[in-house]
Order: structure tokens, then C-alpha cells, then sequence
């Protein structure tokens, strides 16, 4: 696994700054995010103890429910098994029923015919229940938009989504992204508004291109 | 076994009527871990005894046929990919054959190597998560892992190969998308002296375990006839005891110039075509494929990975062609209809789980229901290429 | 075999039900659609054609099929850039057609049927009981192509549900907007709105509330379909 | 009996030697990745996000066209010397990484970045926009010469794949990021 490191460039690229103008014209819903995570502080201090007790006790054992639809699936498998281990973030519990689950990873294609069922499973989860699209496919329809007449463009359509992972699939470590964006946002934290690092890697410029 | 499917206790009493118990339907899926994907399973039960089973499928119908009527010939390349997720290469070497025999176009050697090992590579992982879904259905948690460990590796190199995970789109029409790297020899037999040497690891932990034997031998035993019937082909043909690949018996690519054995099932731990028996093609077709590995690597040629008399907007002749490759899960064949234009007038995808498939409405009556997910499970079904 | 020598052989034994010989990338004969099922029996029992088994069978529709070879069939209909279904005021004409490929496991050879049918009555003989493969294969071009198996024993659709409208293969299909309250066209994004648990709320979608007990409950009392039991 | 009895001992037998491969397993080094702390090393050639370097894009819709689910949307006005590109987005809600825009690409202005993991909330900020409406690029390279953009041609030789690979490494780069700041995506 180690020994071919020095063969391949790093993976990540560092932020080197980035042109503010393109952060403006990216985040183009950046205000909104910004009130919308402004809100919830007027709350009792206990209640609010409380609050965050449970939603520690929450993210920390988020367990999806066993529910592959596709290609993704088999990502979403390799996620949690033994590289990518996903029993790190407690959320390695794949129950086999939708009554004993709080997240649903829609990992794949959701068809007009798997969505009548899609719906019924989450309506069997109890709450609270979060769920992740995962994939080009659940979050919009992907290759299948054109010409797709079986396929619903978009999970968000039918089931309200808390975090989309793109990726067609997506490598098992965006679904662990994924997974930790939903405890940020289980937490109350949602910082998605600073810009995604490829921002700063494309301001940075293309590093095989001589300038 | 056939007494107890017409409702018989081992004392031959009627059951049924002893207990005052009816025919239940229940369903199976399309949410079920053991269905492998969204497939639903209408079984009617008696409790434990299976009367009967429909197999409903097309909860992952995802229109492929008719986005192929849509984009041009090479474009179409994509959503090959994504027929049977777990063997995409091999569904893409389909496609490119069938395409490649209408226009004529001549693969380059090299090129034509680079692709038999990617095949080969994408079989041994195909085959790898089978056997641990398969070990996951019967009862056997650690194999998967072993199994997930190793096509890590095969979609390491691949990573490095072609660029993608999982979906790689790395075949061209005449050829390939881009050369390999430096390396791809040395890693490729690296892995496979490695995966030679794991394979009886997973016989140790599998395939002679006890009490995985005693799940699967003489269980859901499909015979040659209704194979043939049902048009079954892969490791389930193979596991019925005949030894037919589309690799020797309707050659494509250079697969006629390597050596290699097509094994098949010989009823070693029960009755010929019961689910060790299939579930062991699959494991000795792996060794098959490291050896083919080797002989690939060895002739690997210098020279272009793409055919060059070949203009970008490929046009095939009018005309229509049914080209079958051999895919991990069997008999993947393309029936094209062209009309000399840019895009295919009708793909069809024959798909060999499909075929596999039907086969459950046959030989399920009259198992036990634990039986059923063994014998479900030794077919090694996957969805997005039952549905397409 | 060779090819010819098989259609020579169907044509002295039935006659006028095999008229052409295809003579393409692959060969085969144009059958008669009434008379398949014989066919297919005579090409799987005789000793010397042996055709036990059937590799594929493709439900076609030849609707706009450019017979010159230049490639200039019909565009089909799909959803545009926001997901809006397409509509075309076109009307579909041209035969619809049904192709085998069969394969002989004993003599190694191979054969190809062609069946054209009128596109106004779908109807060819059913080869189910010859290969039992072909039941499945003979639904899914029912249920894409809209042709008729006589004979056949269960003859519904199989990929799509049972209500869905048309045949999707067929050149002339315009892509639904929607199936039993599921969406499924797309929706300009942008423009929906934004609910405050982050989820994109066009105006006109359906919530689960809405979409609840979405088959099953809708069925009339007694129908066959095995889908409402048990599920909830 | 005898049968009944050596059943047991073979299912016992059996499970033992597997649990023996199991335990060869213990003293091993664990193979998994420690996700946010630690990377998987990615090949040169993997298929990221896709990025567009504006500065040599000259719109020739080629990436737009060979894209199997049209993802890539581009707006252009003018012809010739005043054409301009106004919109380049890549709509990461149908875009499978399938590579074929960067293989098309006569500029290399659209490559695959090595940036993968990008989890968010709003599906609507997965249109990636890359041109500023506010400042239009010309698509024309001697307007684009005028207007002091860089159009240095690296398009003669074929696409190299391994040419991430070639590329220098961080560590020979110059601290501060080339062309971080001025001449980028906007105007003059």
C-alpha cells in the first residue's frame, strides 16, 4: 500500500489562496446559509445541555439502515469494510430494518418503482432520521437524466436529504465525509459555507501547466 | 426433499394438515440483505418449506437500452459500465468487441493484451465478492473481509490504470482510452503471485469448512437440462457440469492463444450443479485467471493501444450482430442493430444474470427457505444488469 | 451447418412461413410471426440442427429506420435541460420486429430469426414452451417494445410496473412526468426553494405524506398482484 | 453414529483451521486508512472534480459535446475575435466522471482535478460555475493576447495521462501559488 507512495503526487493539493471574486461568484447561496445557522441561539442553558447530550449521544452512533440500491452500494460495502472501516465513526451497525436505523445512505439509482418503496422505508424509520444521497444518481438523476424515464432525478424529490455526496460512485472516503458533515449538521454545525478545496486548487492553477 | 415440498414430515405424515397451516405469501426485498441488490422474491411458504417463487424484477430498470438510441457509439461506453457494477470491464470488452466486429476494426496487440488483463483482473474481483457475499448468505462474516482485502488491491491497479474507482470507462471502440503506466506489469504480477497464494486461504476458511459443506452441497441443485433450457451460462452452466466458455467455445479478443482450463463441476461434495458446485467454479476459475494473467504480462507487446484508421465519430455499417463475450456472471452479449448513422438504432443487452435468474422460478419449490437464499446467493446475481 | 443450408432446410420443410434469407454481419431467415413457435420447435428437435438453446431475443421497433444506410433514423424524445418531457407531434409508423440468435451446443452453429410484424397488431407466436428462456425475455419486449406473445403463459410486464403507460422503447415515446406520485421529471434546482433543514422544496413535489401507501391500498379488492401483501 | 460424530469433529476441525488463517491475521498491520487524518495516495491519472482553467479555454465546445450526459454548459456570444465565453458549468448532479471532456480537450484548459471528497447540503451549489458573469472570457487567442491573458500552446503534443505524474512536486514549486492573483477568469 505504502511502498508505490513516492510514485504518485499527493493527494491533497493545500489551500494557496484563493480569488474572492470566485468564492462571490461559487457560494452563490452563501447568505442564506449563513442565517439559516445564525438561528438557534435563544434557547435555555439546561435544555440546551440536554439538547447537545443527546445529539452527542446521536452522531455518534448513527446507524444506516442496510439499503443498496446500485453501483454505490458496493462502495458503500467497501466503506465499511476493512480499509475504509466505517465502524470508526460508529456508524458501522447496518441494521437490517428500517425500525432499528436512523440513516438511510441512498446509494445508488432510485427508480419510479423502488421509490414507492424508498418512501415506505424511510416512513418506517422512527425519528429523528437523517438521510444521505449518495451518488450523482440519488442526488439528481446523473448519466439517467436524459433519456431516464424510469428514474426519479433526484432523491430530494420524494424524501427530504440532509447531505449529498457527489461521486459517480463516490470513493468510500466522500461517503465517510459525507457521514461527518451529517454529525456536523447533527451537531448544529453547518460550515459549508467556506469553499470546497478545489476552489483553492484551481486558483492555485493547474500545476502541469507551465505559466 | 421432494417429499417435504408436497407438504411431508421425514415420517410422512402431512404436515400441513397436522398443523392447520396455509400457504403464506411473503416477500423477499426488494430491501433484504440477502437479495443482492433490489431484487423481490414472491415466495409461498409453508413455514419452512418453499412452494413457490416469483422473482419480480426491474427495481433498478434504468433505461440503458433506450439512452443508447440516444448518444453516439462511443459515448454508450459509459453506461455499459454500469450494467453489472461489479465486473464493469467485462462489460465494456463486450461492447467494444461487438462494435469492433461490425466495423471491422482491427485492436492493436498491445492493446488487446492490456484488455485481457484488465478482463482477467475485473473476473478474479467479480469472483471475489461473490464468494464473500456468498460465505455473508450462509451464515460467514470473516471470508468477505479476506475477500474485500484483496479486490482492494485488483481496484488499486485498476485506479492507477484507468483513473476510476470502480467505474473505469477505460476501453475504447478499437482499442483503449491511454496506455498503461510504468509498472502496470510489475504490479499486476505482484498481485497475482499474492492472490495465488490466498486462494487456498479461502479454501481453508470456506470451501471445506464443514459446516459450510453441509449449507451448500446437494443444495439447489440445477442440472444440465435446465440450464440449457433456461439459458443459464458462466460458472452456473459450468457447475452443472458442462465446460463451456465463451472464451474457448466462441473465441474473441486473443483469448485462443493462452492456455487455460475452464473448470467445472464434477458433484465432488454432493450432486453435480449444487451450490459448492458452483460456488467452486468460481474459485478455480480465479487460479484460471492468474495463470491467463501471467501469459498476458509475459507476450505484452510494445506499439499503439488504439486502432488509428478510426475517425471520432465512429459510423457502423448497416447491419445487425448478436456478439457474446464471457462476463464473471456468464454470457454478456450485445444484439446491435445499426443503420450506418452515429448513434445504434437497438442495443439489446442479453445479460447473463437475467438468464441466471429465471432459473430461481424453477428449481426454488420445494426447498427449504434458508436453502433459497443459499441457492440465490451461489447465483451470483447482480442487479443493475438483470434490470439494465 | 452452415446458414444457408439451415434456411434451405426450414424453407423445403415450411414452406412460405420463411421467405428471405439475411444475409448480413449475422445470417438468419425472416420467419413468418404466426409461426414461429413451429419453427423454433423444428430448429431445437431436429437432430441435425440442434438448437437447444436461445441466447437472446430483442423486441425491436424499425420506426424511422433509414433502409439506405445513411443513419438518418428518428431522434427519440427524452426530458431537455431542466427535465421537461419532450413532446413531438410525430406519429410512429414502421413495423415493429422481434430478432433471435440461437446457438447449438451440439454442432456449435449458429442461426438468427427475424420476425416483422404490423406495428397497428403486434402479435407473434410465443417460443416459451420451445425454451423456456424466451417467457422472460418475451416479457421484457411486451413490456418495452409493446409486442404481443401469443401463447405465452404469463404475458405481463416485467421491468416496469404493471399500470405504467406505452412501450418505451418504441421511437414515438414521450418520457412521462410523473408515476403514481412519484416525479420523474427533473426540476429546475436553482429556482427551488430552500427549506431550512436544507432540503430543495419545489413547489409542486411530493412529500412523503402525500405519496403514502403509494400502491397496494389504490388496487381494487381481489386483483392478483401480490404486491400489497406484506410489506408494511 | 460414527457418521453424527465425525460430522461434529469435522465442523470443529474446520472452523479451528479457519480460525487459524484468522489469527496469522493479529500480528499483521491493520490495513485501515485513518480517513480525515490520513490520505489515500491518488494515481495520477484519477478522475476528480472537473476544473476548467479559464485562461486557455477558448470554447470550442468539444467537452460539451462528447459528454455522454450533458453536464457541461457553456454560453457563448459574438463570433471571432469577439466571441465570449460567459458561462462554463459543469452540473456535478448528472457529471459521472467518465473522462471523456479531458480527452477531448485541444487546450487542456478542462482537467480532472485530484480533489474528490466534497460532501454537502444544498445540491444546488453542485453547479460549478467557472466564468464570472461580470467579466466574460474571450475566446479568441489574439483577443485573449490583447486582454492579457495567457495563452501559451501546450495543445501540439497528445494528451499525456501521466502528466500529473511528470508535474513538479510541491516541493519544488514557489511558495507563493503562480498566478494565485491577477490576469484570472475575469477581464483585464
Amino acid at each position: 500500500m505504502t511502498q508505490d507512495r513516492n510514485d504518485y503526487v499527493e493527494s491533497v493539493i493545500p489551500p494557496a489562496g484563493y480569488d474572492p471574486r470566485r468564492e462571490q461568484c461559487l457560494d452563490f447561496h452563501l447568505a442564506e446559509d449563513l442565517a439559516a445557522m445564525a438561528g438557534a441561539d435563544d434557547k435555555n442553558f439546561i435544555l440546551t445541555t440536554v439538547d447537545n447530550l443527546f445529539d452527542w449521544a446521536r452522531l455518534s452512533s448513527v446507524w444506516p439502515v442496510t439499503f443498496g440500491l446500485a453501483c454505490c452500494a458496493i462502495e458503500m460495502m467497501a466503506a465499511s469494510a476493512t480499509r475504509y472501516d466505517i465502524d470508526r465513526f460508529g456508524a458501522g451497525a447496518f441494521r437490517a430494518t428500517p425500525r432499528q436505523a436512523d440513516l438511510m445512505i441512498v446509494s445508488g439509482t432510485v427508480t419510479a418503482k423502488m421509490a414507492t418503496r424508498l418512501v415506505r422505508i424511510y416512513e418506517q424509520m422512527p425519528e429523528p432520521k437523517w438521510v444521505v444521497a449518495m451518488g450523482s444518481c440519488a442526488i439528481g438523476g446523473g448519466p439517467y437524466f436524459k433519456y431516464g424515464y424510469h428514474v426519479v432525478k433526484g432523491v430530494d424529490f420524494i424524501v427530504p436529504v440532509d447531505v449529498y455526496i457527489p461521486g459517480c460512485p463516490p470513493r468510500p472516503e466522500v461517503l465517510l465525509d459525507g457521514l461527518m458533515r451529517l454529525q456536523d449538521k447533527i451537531r448544529g454545525r453547518r460550515d459549508d459555507a467556506k469553499p470546497p478545496k478545489w476552489v483553492a486548487d484551481y486558483a492555485r492553477k493547474i500545476p502541469y501547466v507551465k505559466r | 426433499m421432494s417429499e417435504t415440498a408436497a407438504g411431508r414430515g421425514w415420517g410422512g405424515q402431512d404436515v400441513r394438515r397436522e398443523l392447520h397451516s396455509e400457504l403464506l405469501e411473503i416477500n423477499m426485498g426488494p430491501q433484504h440483505p440477502a437479495t443482492h441488490g433490489v431484487l423481490r422474491l414472491l415466495v409461498r411458504t409453508d413455514g419452512e418449506i418453499v412452494h413457490g417463487v416469483t422473482a419480480h424484477i426491474g427495481y433498478l430498470h434504468r433505461c440503458a437500452e433506450k439512452i443508447a438510441e440516444g448518444c453516439d457509439w462511443r459515448q454508450w461506453m459509459v453506461y455499459t459500465d454500469r450494467f453489472d457494477y461489479l465486473a464493469p470491464i467485462n462489460m465494456n470488452f463486450g461492447y467494444a468487441v461487438a462494435v469492433e466486429r461490425m466495423l471491422g476494426v482491427q485492436v492493436p496487440e498491445r492493446a488487446e493484451h492490456i484488455r485481457i488483463i484488465c478482463a482477467e483482473l475485473q473476473r478474479i474481483a467479480s469472483h471475489l465478492i461473490a464468494i464473500g457475499t456468498f460465505g455473508l448468505d450462509m451464515g460467514a462474516w470473516t471470508p468477505l473481509l479476506y475477500c474485500f482485502r484483496e479486490r482492494e488491491e485488483i481496484l488499486n491497479i485498476l485506479e492507477r490504470l484507468t483513473g476510476g474507482r470502480m467505474l473505469y470507462n477505460y476501453f475504447d471502440i478499437g482499442g483503449l482510452r491511454f496506455d498503461a503506466y510504468d509498472g502496470f506489469e510489475r504490479d499486476v504480477l505482484a498481485f497475482v503471485n499474492i492472490m495465488e497464494q490466498k486462494i487456498p486461504e479461502y479454501d481453508t476458511l470456506l470451501s471445506y469448512n464443514k459446516i459450510f459443506i453441509e449449507r451448500t452441497a446437494d443444495v439447489g441443485v440445477i442440472d444440465l437440462a435446465t440450464c440449457l433450457a433456461y439459458g443459464c451460462t458462466g460458472p452456473v452452466l459450468r457447475g452443472a457440469g458442462v465446460p463451456f466458455d465463451c472464451r474457448k467455445d466462441d473465441p474473441y479478443s486473443i483469448y485462443d492463444r493462452f492456455e487455460f482450463d475452464i473448470p467445472y463441476g464434477e458433484g465432488e461434495q454432493g450432486t453435480v450443479g449444487d451450490c459448492w458446485d458452483r460456488y467452486m467454479v468460481r474459485m478455480r476459475e480465479m487460479y484460471e485467471s492468474c495463470r491467463i494473467i501471467r501469459q498476458a504480462v509475459d507476450a505484452l507487446p510494445g506499439g499503439p493501444v488504439k486502432a488509428e484508421d478510426l475517425k471520432k465519430l465512429v459510423k457502423v455499417p448497416q447491419g445487425s450482430l448478436y456478439t457474446r463475450t464471457e462476463s464473471s456472471k456468464g454470457e454478456i452479449g450485445y444484439h446491435v442493430f445499426a443503420d450506418g448513422g452515429s448513434k445504434p438504432f437497438r442495443t439489446k443487452v442479453r445479460s447473463p444474470s437475467f438468464s441466471n435468474l429465471h432459473v430461481i422460478e424453477k428449481v426454488g419449490p420445494g426447498m427449504m427457505l434458508s436453502d433459497l437464499v443459499a441457492t440465490v446467493g451461489s447465483l451470483d446475481i447482480v442487479l443493475g444488469e438483470i434490470d439494465r | 451447418m452452415e446458414a444457408t443450408a439451415i434456411h434451405a432446410l426450414l424453407q423445403s420443410r415450411f414452406g412460405d412461413a420463411v421467405s428471405d434469407y439475411v444475409d448480413g454481419f449475422e445470417k438468419g431467415s425472416l420467419v413468418a410471426a404466426g409461426r414461429v413457435a413451429e419453427i423454433a420447435a423444428f430448429l431445437r428437435d431436429d437432430p441435425a440442427l440442434g438448437f437447444e438453446s436461445l441466447m437472446c431475443l430483442t423486441g425491436l421497433d424499425w420506426d424511422g429506420y433509414d433502409a439506405s444506410g445513411k443513419g438518418k433514423s428518428v431522434d427519440i424524445l427524452g426530458y431537455d435541460e431542466l427535465g421537461r418531457p419532450q413532446a413531438s407531434d410525430r406519429v410512429g409508423d414502421g413495423d415493429l420486429g422481434v430478432a433471435y440468435a440461437l446457438y447449438s451446443h451440439r454442432h456449435g452453429h449458429k442461426h438468427a430469426l427475424f420476425v416483422r410484424v404490423p406495428r397497428a397488431a403486434p402479435e407473434v407466436a410465443s417460443t416459451a414452451a420451445v425454451w423456456p428462456t424466451a417467457a422472460w425475455h418475451e416479457r421484457e419486449a411486451w413490456d418495452l417494445v409493446g409486442i404481443r406473445f401469443a401463447g405465452h403463459p404469463d404475458l405481463k410486464r416485467i421491468l416496469l410496473d404493471e399500470d405504467w403507460e406505452g412501450h418505451p422503447l418504441r421511437k414515438d415515446y414521450v418520457m412521462p412526468g410523473a408515476w403514481q406520485g412519484v416525479p420523474l421529471d427533473g426540476r429546475d434546482y436553482a429556482a427551488c426553494k430552500w427549506d431550512e433543514s436544507g432540503v430543495t422544496l419545489p413547489d409542486d413535489v411530493k412529500r412523503p405524506d402525500d405519496v403514502k401507501q403509494p400502491e397496494g391500498s389504490q388496487r381494487p379488492e381481489g386483483s392478483q398482484r401480490p404486491e400489497s401483501g406484506n410489506q408494511g | 453414529m460414527t457418521q453424527y460424530l465425525r460430522g461434529i469433529y469435522d465442523a470443529v476441525a474446520s472452523a479451528l483451521k479457519g480460525m487459524g488463517i484468522t489469527a496469522k491475521h493479529v500480528a499483521r498491520k491493520p490495513v485501515t486508512l485513518q480517513y480525515p487524518d490520513e490520505r489515500w495516495v491518488l494515481p495520477a491519472r484519477f478522475k476528480g472534480f472537473i476544473i476548467n482553467d479559464t485562461n486557455l479555454c477558448d470554447g470550442c465546445l468539444r467537452c460539451a459535446k462528447v459528454c455522454p450526459v450533458d453536464c457541461i454548459y457553456i454560453e457563448t456570444t459574438g463570433k471571432g475575435k469577439d466571441r465570449f465565453m460567459h458561462r462554463y458549468a459543469v452540473d456535478y448532479n448528472k457529471c459521472i466522471w467518465c473522462g471523456l471532456c479531458t480527452e477531448e480537450c485541444p487546450t487542456f484548459a478542462c482537467q480532472h482535478s485530484l480533489d474528490y471528497d466534497h460532501a454537502l447540503y444544498d445540491r444546488r451549489r453542485l453547479v460549478y460555475e467557472f466564468v464570472d458573469p461580470a467579466h466574460p472570457v474571450p475566446c479568441h487567442k489574439e483577443r485573449r493576447l490583447q486582454m492579457g491573458f495567457f495563452v501559451e500552446q501546450v495543445a501540439a503534443a497528445p494528451p499525456d495521462p501521466d502528466r500529473i505524474a511528470k508535474a513538479p512536486r510541491r516541493a519544488d514549486l514557489p511558495e507563493t501559488a503562480p498566478g494565485a492573483g491577477g490576469g484570472e477568469g475575469g477581464g483585464a
